[in-house]
């Protein structure tokens, strides 16, 4: 295990490397600056250039760039420009906000998918296996943004069982937590949910058709276990494989549903600080959302492994 | 720690088995039904008893939705989100609708009589959120603070007008002006006093020590500013509130949700023709302030041939219907204006709102004694759903007059950087605000209509002489005032380089149990007497 | 419980079946003629002709407005209604479409030839490979919305940036797909019979490697022609999309948003269209899939 | 999950034991076929099996031998249905019982081995979890006891070391090994029944024999009675009393193991015993086969089934489907002539020798060729894997290299190194005694030239994209032979001398048969006119009645063109046959080399003693050889 994380290190970090710089550009190539968002409407070109000094924008790119990496590596983010308070200090409050959402889409990817996967693959009832195809496909097929508000108008506004917005953080009430984090979640995880299932589903119908099962089959081990015993691990790795793509898909598709149901992660973050150049916020929210992406690659190599023996013992 | 929705006064909903059943078969659907049931739950926890008013009680939380977050370096200018500005601090005096200033944390003061300085008496028994006592010098530091460029206070110039301070004693002050200005009241209502101590962290959002009924208890950037009701608060069992949160809810839908949902009990930022979805809702009660949250105007870059010709300009603020917009693109709040002036400003007339009215076949006419029949010209507006719909509204009206428009939709802080750079294409569509105070501010603050600059870039000795007349002019509310004032007017309608379209009311919706939620002319929330019934 | 019979595997017994049948279609054409892939194609065909055919279709101009502001179906003559500027509904979905197809046709091809070229150069050299993965990598960690606001800030609105935000996002989906089919093919003996005949490098890659490795291309194809039509909504959505008052179907359904609960007929017809296109071609892809894999 | 207690199981047992144990009546099996039609697979198949008793159901591919096997499990795959008759296990019908019954029997009555022990085993499962599963299943015990159990299963197939091998994963096991934990597995359930799929088809001669002999003793200290389903006279011979022919979805012929080989009644049983190449006979002799392709079930002839490839179909057999007539000696064949047939039908042909010239001079040489195979494991340690240690070997022009081993021996490495496939990592190659280890690129056209290859897999060496014309041409195309037209010419020319009709060229691979694609693969390889074919298992995918076209192909061509061949195959018979020179070859090392018939009539080294050991032919065994014939225990 530990060599082969040594051996994906140097990639892991040339990934990292070139997205800092791809990030530093295009922030800089972006029209607008801080200064300017900060310097309000009624500005004189003389206060935008005096908060341009302040904020060392005047200095040059490489000195900007040098400065940026160093305060990563030394652990201080500084302060934002322009939305307020320290950047390490909204990063991780949105942080958190984003990590339940993931999370919670996350789980809900796992239990979907894996209904979607199973009853789709092998229910006898036809009738089953029709619903799942629909809801897949309709999880698929009606955008997110529309699902939310759907979702909100009747779980929210006709029948009000569930909270339209907000968050409360999980740890400070988890009773009240989980229901502001049930219509977010669920929305931004159908849309995975259904990839999963229909991968999981294939991989099923696949493993079920293969001779091991029919080994098992004609020495008698009943229809359930085959099935989670035999067929389901074996058909899990490539489902790994997706869903840990899936995890890049959903912290990405945060910025919507954030969006649409007023949760303060860090997709929320990310689109302020960009709408208003706030340079430290966003580098650093981008560099860490592809740190995030760049583990969870590592991550599904690694269960990739453990869950196929083969490999694991290599 | 306190959660806001278990505080003690919260009400079991009126049908708790109908409730509980419909919560048990919905979330059930959802999974996580078994988890859920049987715990508190968030919906209910925030809505109220529906009784009769008995008048004014204490307690009770009020959830502010807003659509932007609080921008802690934005505190002394005029951000998009002010809401929290009063409920934190105080300002000097208020203003009441017919812009006649009222004591606050000022009890009285004497003009002097060549209007070149003010005597304030301020009140003795004020203590910051800290405890210190607030005296004279926190307004001198308040008055120094936005004189500061790095802050970019839109009152600048006035407050830059105030050249000296006298103190007599820790609560009164004489303030000496370089000239006189009739806008030193719009000063007072919009500079809020800070602690001078901290103010340092007031900018980064880490304290925000003020006078005001409530005091922060944690900002969450990006998800909602919480405050507490201040004992010390100088008015004697104000607010009533307890506490006040301000959520940040940038999506309209998703606001509009939350106040229907009963989660949020108060919103100025409801879209305009999002408030129809809201206004038969028997739980939500929506209020207009004619005082507007600003105008929509159309922009002209008067450098820009052929838009340097008055008689095309004109001809532009011919040809757009602004009721259409004003019914279409803003759900009908508003007034559909010529002028920048709200119903309540002093030079507010009949004559100057309907200066242009929608009338193509004269703007068509303009155009052609200008020599034009088909003009084309990119127009610049913000990428939000609102911005859009009135740039798509005054696309199509000038292209039937004959003006053919491409949009270009920006995102705000490029847009502000074009603002402040002069940089805007040949036409924009914007909303200004100051108008609603004392009239000169808005050419000496409204960035659009400042005479030294401009982003039309429209320039001329009259407009500055005119300006700066009624600017400097002692005395508010005369006669001679009036008709300085209306010489803005007559330049500005007639020079056209900035096409006022509608002028928003600011639109309250709020839940039928909060009673008393007032705003200033700066879009400060004020809370002193709200209360939940 | 659930019946676990095995359900796939050819039956031994009809291997020669195949053989002496008379030469098979394509089997694109094939897949397409299953029911999955013919309601697939007919969803598509009717989406498809009705943006192309939006000016026959209907009378009115998409961007003209009236008086009547948001108006019910039927009424003068508008058969979906109006939206909230009073422009005819029918004819900003029709139009909405023919915007949408006119960028997903172009931004997913582009898309998928440049992953393909960045697939080929990786199959070129270990060190190129090593290069073109890292990319893939990047362009995957991005998250694709903050990369369309990053883009269209610094192109300024309108189709281009739609496009080759769709097009970036594209690359390595394509990309990753067309290597590991390379890295399959190029084991396969056929492949090595051909290199035993004297076939060149580039050769092989081109008469041998490359068809056999499309297939999974042309299954993707399809699906990533329904995330564009997404991407292209969501964009919209975060006012980064196609430059107004040109309607499509992402933002003619954004406008609806805010009356859904009031007047759902506006937000009806652009999500039906868009989930009729979807729909077709994800079961086209389905049937593709299918037929492929047999 | 229910399940019936073993104890259960045992009393049952107890009551029937005279009985007949599974009886088979008028099994029909039907599949839908690709265009949705249903294709008959089996047809009105009967037979007995008692107690203890070892039967084979022998043919080739298509005959519908192991969809007979999975029928009678009711484990027919995909849209496989029986369609008619019935299959009574001590007097059950299993046709009609319900899947939850069918389980019960699966394992406990009936148990099952697959053809692949590389697949037919759950790579994430360890060996004793395979055990445990099925031991779990028929309701055996607890955790410890299963486990106890499990090992001794594994110790009762000759798994040393078992109670340590229980936490190893399949891949951990050889190939034989699998086997044997496969059949483990089926013997778990303590069934009375033991169905064998092929079960040594995917293993190297010397496992096949160690598993053969396994499975026999096993049915005679278990008294579990055996069906075997094989495609190989051999093995049926060395292993089962009573054997089945099945032809065409039907039974041809049924019998006695010893009589059937001996004397066969169906033209068809003569034709494939004649057709399976004899370990004794010389270097040089012609192969018989059986002329024409296998029947298509989707296209049933009303009479019988081999009437199209049979000398002595009369009008008769192409009238009705004949029955299943037993005759005097106790034999059974559903060929009317047959019974009033008295001589025995030719057994197998005296071997025809061919007129072949004698060999030339040098062509190739390869000295101390090495091959070293990079290990790619997840940690990126790099265990190389040496393929090739030192081999050396010539060939001359017109001569027949057969180069024999088992899987995993480096001989199809040694064929790809020597077509320039795969580069070596060291030694020297020599054409016409220039050097061309490391060809220029002119040099590499020259050497491709003159050596061409045909591969193993008819069917995954042929571009499935690709018309035959297209294939043939491929390479006259890339070596720049030839214009539009004349690659034309030559590419009817070539279809013509294998054997196929010009018309082939405009068709897919996939419209082909096995035997007749092999010579589409022989056809390009020709197509530059090389001097050297390298012929890497050219038959081995090939049921035996085809066998014989290709490999007779292979020596007319050589007579012809002068060819010098290198045929590499795992099955010594054919390539003494077909061979001038052996050379055996052993992890990656030649071991030994000489005159066809010298190595396989006088092996030198013992790893080839034990090669020509493990051949089975399709001669009677003596009687104490086998196991237990028909003779019902008392």
């Amino acid at each position: 295990m530990r060599s082969y994380l040594l051996k994906r290190l140097p990639s892991a970090l040339l990934v990292l490397l070139l997205a800092s710089f791809l990030i530093f550009g295009i922030l800089r190539l972006v029209p607008g600056d801080p200064a300017s968002a900060l310097a309000g409407p009624d500005a004189d070109a003389a206060t935008v250039a005096a908060i341009r000094e302040r904020l060392g924008l005047n200095e040059p790119l490489v000195a900007q760039y040098g400065s940026w990496i160093g305060g990563l590596v030394s652990g201080d983010l500084g302060p934002s420009y322009v939305i307020g308070g320290d950047t390490a200090d909204l990063i991780t409050g949105g942080l958190g906000a984003t990590v339940e959402l993931t999370l919670g889409a996350l789980l809900f990817t796992v239990l979907l998918g894996t209904a979607f996967g199973v009853l789709g693959a092998t229910s006898r009832s036809r009738w089953v296996r029709t619903v799942v195809r629909v809801a897949t496909t309709g999880a698929l097929s009606v955008p997110p943004f529309v699902t939310g508000v759907l979702l909100v108008l009747v779980f929210s506004v006709a029948v009000r069982v569930l909270p339209s917005g907000g968050r409360v953080p999980l740890l400070e009430a988890p009773d009240l937590s989980v229901q502001y984090l049930l219509l977010p979640s669920l929305c931004l995880a159908l849309p995975s949910a259904a990839v999963l299932g229909r991968y999981l589903k294939d991989g099923i119908e696949r493993t079920l058709g293969e001779e091991y099962v029919r080994t098992a089959t004609a020495a008698g081990v009943p229809p359930r276990r085959l099935l989670w015993r035999h067929a389901l691990p074996n058909a899990l790795p490539p489902v790994v494989t997706v869903l840990g793509m899936q995890i890049g898909q959903l912290l990405g598709g945060a910025v919507l549903v954030e969006a649409i149901f007023a949760w303060p992660g860090l997709g929320q973050l990310a689109e302020q600080g960009l709408v208003r150049r706030d340079y430290p916020v966003v580098q650093d929210l981008l560099l860490l959302l592809v740190t995030v992406f760049v583990l969870v690659q590592l991550l599904t190599d690694l269960v990739y492994a453990w869950l196929d023996p083969r490999i694991r013992w290599e | 720690m306190t959660d806001p929705m278990t505080e003690p006064y919260l009400s079991p909903s009126p049908h708790p088995s109908r409730r509980s059943t419909l919560r048990a078969t919905g979330v059930g659907a959802l999974l996580l039904g078994s988890v859920l049931t049987g715990c508190r739950s968030a919906v209910s926890a925030s809505s109220y008893r529906a009784e009769d008013d008995s008048g004014p009680r204490r307690g009770g939380t009020v959830s502010v939705a807003i659509n932007s977050d609080f921008t802690p370096s934005l505190l002394f200018s005029q951000s998009s989100q002010p809401l929290q500005n009063r409920l934190l601090f105080n300002t000097l005096t208020r203003f009441d609708d017919a812009l006649k200033p009222h004591p606050e944390l000022a009890t009285s003061w004497t003009y002097a009589k060549d209007g070149r300085s003010i005597t304030l008496r301020l009140r003795n028994d004020v203590t910051y959120h800290d405890g210190r006592r607030f005296t004279a010098d926190d307004v001198i530091f308040a008055v120094r603070n936005l004189q500061d460029p790095q802050h970019a206070a839109q009152l600048r110039a006035t407050a830059a007008a105030i050249t000296g301070f006298e103190k007599r004693g820790d609560h009164e002050l004489v303030l000496k002006l370089a000239h006189p200005v009739t806008n030193l009241f719009d000063l007072f209502e919009f500079m809020i006093i800070p602690d001078r101590h901290t103010v340092a962290q007031a900018v980064t959002g880490k304290t925000l020590n003020g006078t005001g009924p409530f005091r922060l208890k944690k900002w969450s950037p990006g998800s909602s500013l919480s405050l507490t009701r201040n004992d010390r608060y100088f008015r004697p069992g104000r607010p009533y509130l307890d506490a006040v949160e301000l959520r940040v809810i940038p999506q309209a839908e998703a606001l509009i949700s939350s106040l229907r949902s009963g989660q949020s009990q108060l919103s100025f930022q409801v879209p305009g023709k999002s408030i129809r979805t809201v206004r038969d809702n028997p739980d939500l009660v929506v209020t207009t302030y004619d005082t507007g949250a600003g105008a929509s105007y159309l922009g002209v870059n008067t450098t820009i041939a052929p838009f340097d010709d008055k008689t095309v300009r004109q001809a532009l603020a011919w040809s757009v219907d602004r009721e259409r917009i004003l019914k279409q693109s803003l759900g009908g709040y508003g007034l559909a204006s010529a002028a920048p002036w709200p119903k309540s400003s002093p030079a507010y007339t009949e004559a100057n709102r309907t200066h242009y009215t929608y009338d193509p076949a004269k703007a068509r006419r303009l155009l052609k004694s200008a020599g034009h029949s088909r003009l084309t010209a990119p127009l610049l507006h913000l990428n939000s759903p609102e911005s859009t719909a009135i740039a798509e509204a005054v696309q199509y009206d000038l292209q039937q007059a004959g003006v053919r428009v491409t949009l270009q939709p920006t995102d705000p802080a490029t847009a502000q950087k074009k603002l402040i750079s002069q940089d805007m294409p040949a036409l924009w569509t914007m909303d200004h605000g100051f108008a609603q105070v004392q009239p000169a501010t808005l050419a000496v603050s409204a960035y659009p209509f400042n005479e030294a600059k401009n982003t039309s870039k429209y320039r001329s000795e009259h407009y500055t002489k005119v300006v700066r007349e009624a600017w400097t002019a002692a005395g508010a509310g005369t006669a001679r005032q009036h008709a300085l004032e209306q010489r803005v007017s007559d330049v500005l309608l007639d020079e056209a380089f900035i096409i006022d379209l509608v002028v928003q009311g600011s639109v309250q919706v709020a839940s039928s149990k909060l009673r008393g939620a007032t705003l200033n002319k700066f879009l400060y929330l004020n809370l002193d007497d709200a209360y939940l019934v | 419980m659930t019946a676990l019979t095995p359900t796939t595997g050819a039956a031994p017994g009809a291997a020669p079946t195949a053989r002496k049948a008379p030469a098979r279609r394509h089997p694109y054409l094939a897949a397409l003629r299953t029911p999955r892939g013919l309601t697939g194609l007919a969803l598509v065909a009717l989406i498809v002709l009705g943006g192309l055919l939006a000016p026959l279709l209907s009378g009115h101009d998409p961007t003209a407005q009236s008086g009547l502001g948001l108006a019910a179906p039927g009424t003068n003559g508008h058969p979906l209604g109006t939206d909230d500027l009073g422009r005819d509904l029918l004819s900003r979905v029709l139009y909405g479409i023919r915007t949408d197809l006119g960028v997903i046709a172009l931004a997913v091809p582009l898309g998928a030839l440049l992953g393909c070229l960045f697939a080929l150069l990786a199959a070129a050299h270990p060190v190129a490979d090593t290069a073109v993965q890292r990319v893939f990598d990047l362009i995957l960690a991005f998250p694709g919305l903050i990369l369309a606001l990053a883009v269209t800030a610094v192109l300024g609105p309108g189709r281009l940036p739609v496009i080759l935000v769709i097009a970036l996002a594209e690359i390595p989906v394509f990309g990753r797909q067309l290597r590991g089919g390379i890295l399959v093919q190029r084991e396969r003996e056929y492949v090595v019979a051909a290199r035993v005949g004297g076939t060149s490098r580039s050769r092989a890659l081109v008469r041998h490697i490359l068809p056999n490795a499309a297939d999974p291309l042309v299954v993707q194809l399809a699906l990533s022609l329904t995330v564009a039509v997404f991407l292209e909504g969501a964009m919209s959505f975060l006012g980064v999309g196609v430059r107004p008052p040109e309607p499509t179907l992402g933002s003619v359904l954004n406008q609806s948003m805010p009356y859904l609960a009031d007047a759902p007929q506006f937000a009806a017809g652009p999500l039906l269209a868009v989930t009729a296109l979807v729909l077709g071609l994800s079961l086209v892809a389905d049937a593709l899939n299918r037929e492929i894999r047999r | 999950m229910t399940t019936t207690p073993s104890s259960t199981l045992a009393s049952e047992r107890a009551a029937r034991t005279d009985a007949e144990l599974l009886e088979v009546r008028d099994l029909s099996v039907e599949f839908t076929g690709s265009d949705g039609r249903p294709v008959q697979a089996v047809r009105d198949v009967s037979f007995t099996l008692r107690r203890g008793e070892t039967l084979a159901i022998v043919g080739e591919s298509g005959s519908g031998k192991s969809t007979t096997a999975f029928a009678v499990a009711r484990m027919l795959p995909g849209s496989g249905r029986v369609t008619g008759g019935s299959v009574l296990l001590d007097g059950e019908d299993l046709v009609t019982a319900d899947e939850r019954r069918l389980r019960t029997v699966r394992g406990a009555r009936i148990g099952m081995i697959f053809q692949d022990p590389m697949t037919s085993l759950n790579p994430v499962l360890t060996a004793g979890r395979h055990l445990d599963e099925v031991l779990r299943a028929h309701g055996y015990g607890d955790r410890a006891a299963r486990r106890a159990r499990a090992a001794e299963l594994l110790g009762l197939v000759g798994i040393p070391d078992p109670e340590r091998r229980l936490d190893d994963h399949p891949h951990r096991f050889s190939g034989g090994q699998r086997q044997r934990i496969l059949i483990a597995m089926a013997l778990a359930g303590e069934p009375d029944v033991l169905i064998a799929d092929e079960p040594t088809t995917a293993l190297d001669a010397t496992v096949q024999d160690q598993i053969l002999n396994l499975l026999t003793d096993l049915n005679r200290r278990t008294g579990t009675a055996l069906v075997l389903i094989s495609h190989n006279m051999g093995v049926v011979a060395r292993t089962c009393a009573r054997v089945l022919v099945m032809y065409g979805g039907s039974v041809v012929e049924d019998g006695p193991t010893d009589r059937v080989l001996t004397r066969p009644r169906h033209p068809y049983t003569a034709g494939l015993l004649a057709a399976v190449p004899r370990l004794s006979a010389p270097s040089g002799t012609r192969l018989t086969g059986i002329p024409g392709s296998p029947p298509d079930p989707a296209r049933p002839t009303e009479g019988c089934a081999f009437a199209e490839r049979c000398a002595f179909a009369e009008d008769g057999c192409r009238a009705a489907r004949p029955r299943l007539v037993t005759l005097d000696d106790g034999v059974r064949a559903a060929c009317p002539p047959a019974a009033a047939r008295t001589e025995p039908l030719s057994g197998p042909a005296a071997p025809e020798r061919i007129d072949r010239p004698a060999p030339g001079s040098t062509v190739l040489a390869a000295e101390n060729i090495r091959k070293v195979y990079r290990g790619r494991g997840l940690t990126g340690r790099t265990k190389g894997f040496t393929a090739l240690d030192g081999v050396s070997l010539t060939l001359a022009a017109g001569e027949t290299l057969g180069i024999v081993g088992e899987s995993g021996s480096g001989k199809s490495t040694l064929a790809r190194v020597l077509a320039h496939a795969h580069p070596s990592d060291g030694g020297t190659l020599r054409l016409h005694g220039q050097d061309i280890t490391r060809p220029s690129r002119a040099a590499l056209r020259e050497v491709r030239r003159a050596v061409q290859m045909v591969f193993q897999d008819p069917y995954a060496s042929l571009n499935p994209r690709m018309t035959v014309g297209q294939i043939v041409a491929e390479p006259l195309i890339s070596l720049g032979l030839g214009d539009r037209r004349a690659r034309e010419q030559r590419v009817a020319e070539l279809l013509r001398q294998v054997g196929l009709d010009p018309s082939a060229a405009a068709r897919h691979p996939r419209a082909f048969s096995g035997g007749q694609r092999q010579r589409i693969g022989i056809a390009r390889a020709l197509a530059p006119e090389p001097t050297v074919l390298i012929c890497d298992e050219p038959v081995s995918a090939l049921d035996v009645s085809l066998q014989a076209g290709i490999v007779n192909l292979l020596g007319d061509l050589q007579r012809d063109l002068g060819l010098a061949l290198v045929f590499i195959a795992h099955d010594l018979a054919v390539v003494r046959q077909v061979s001038h020179r052996i050379a055996v070859m052993h992890n990656g090392r030649i071991v030994e080399t000489g005159s066809a018939d010298e190595v396989c009539e006088n092996p030198r080294d013992p790893y080839a003693r034990a090669l020509l050991a493990a051949a089975p032919e399709p001669v009677p065994v003596a009687p104490h050889e086998r196991p237990a014939s028909s003779a019902v225990p008392a």
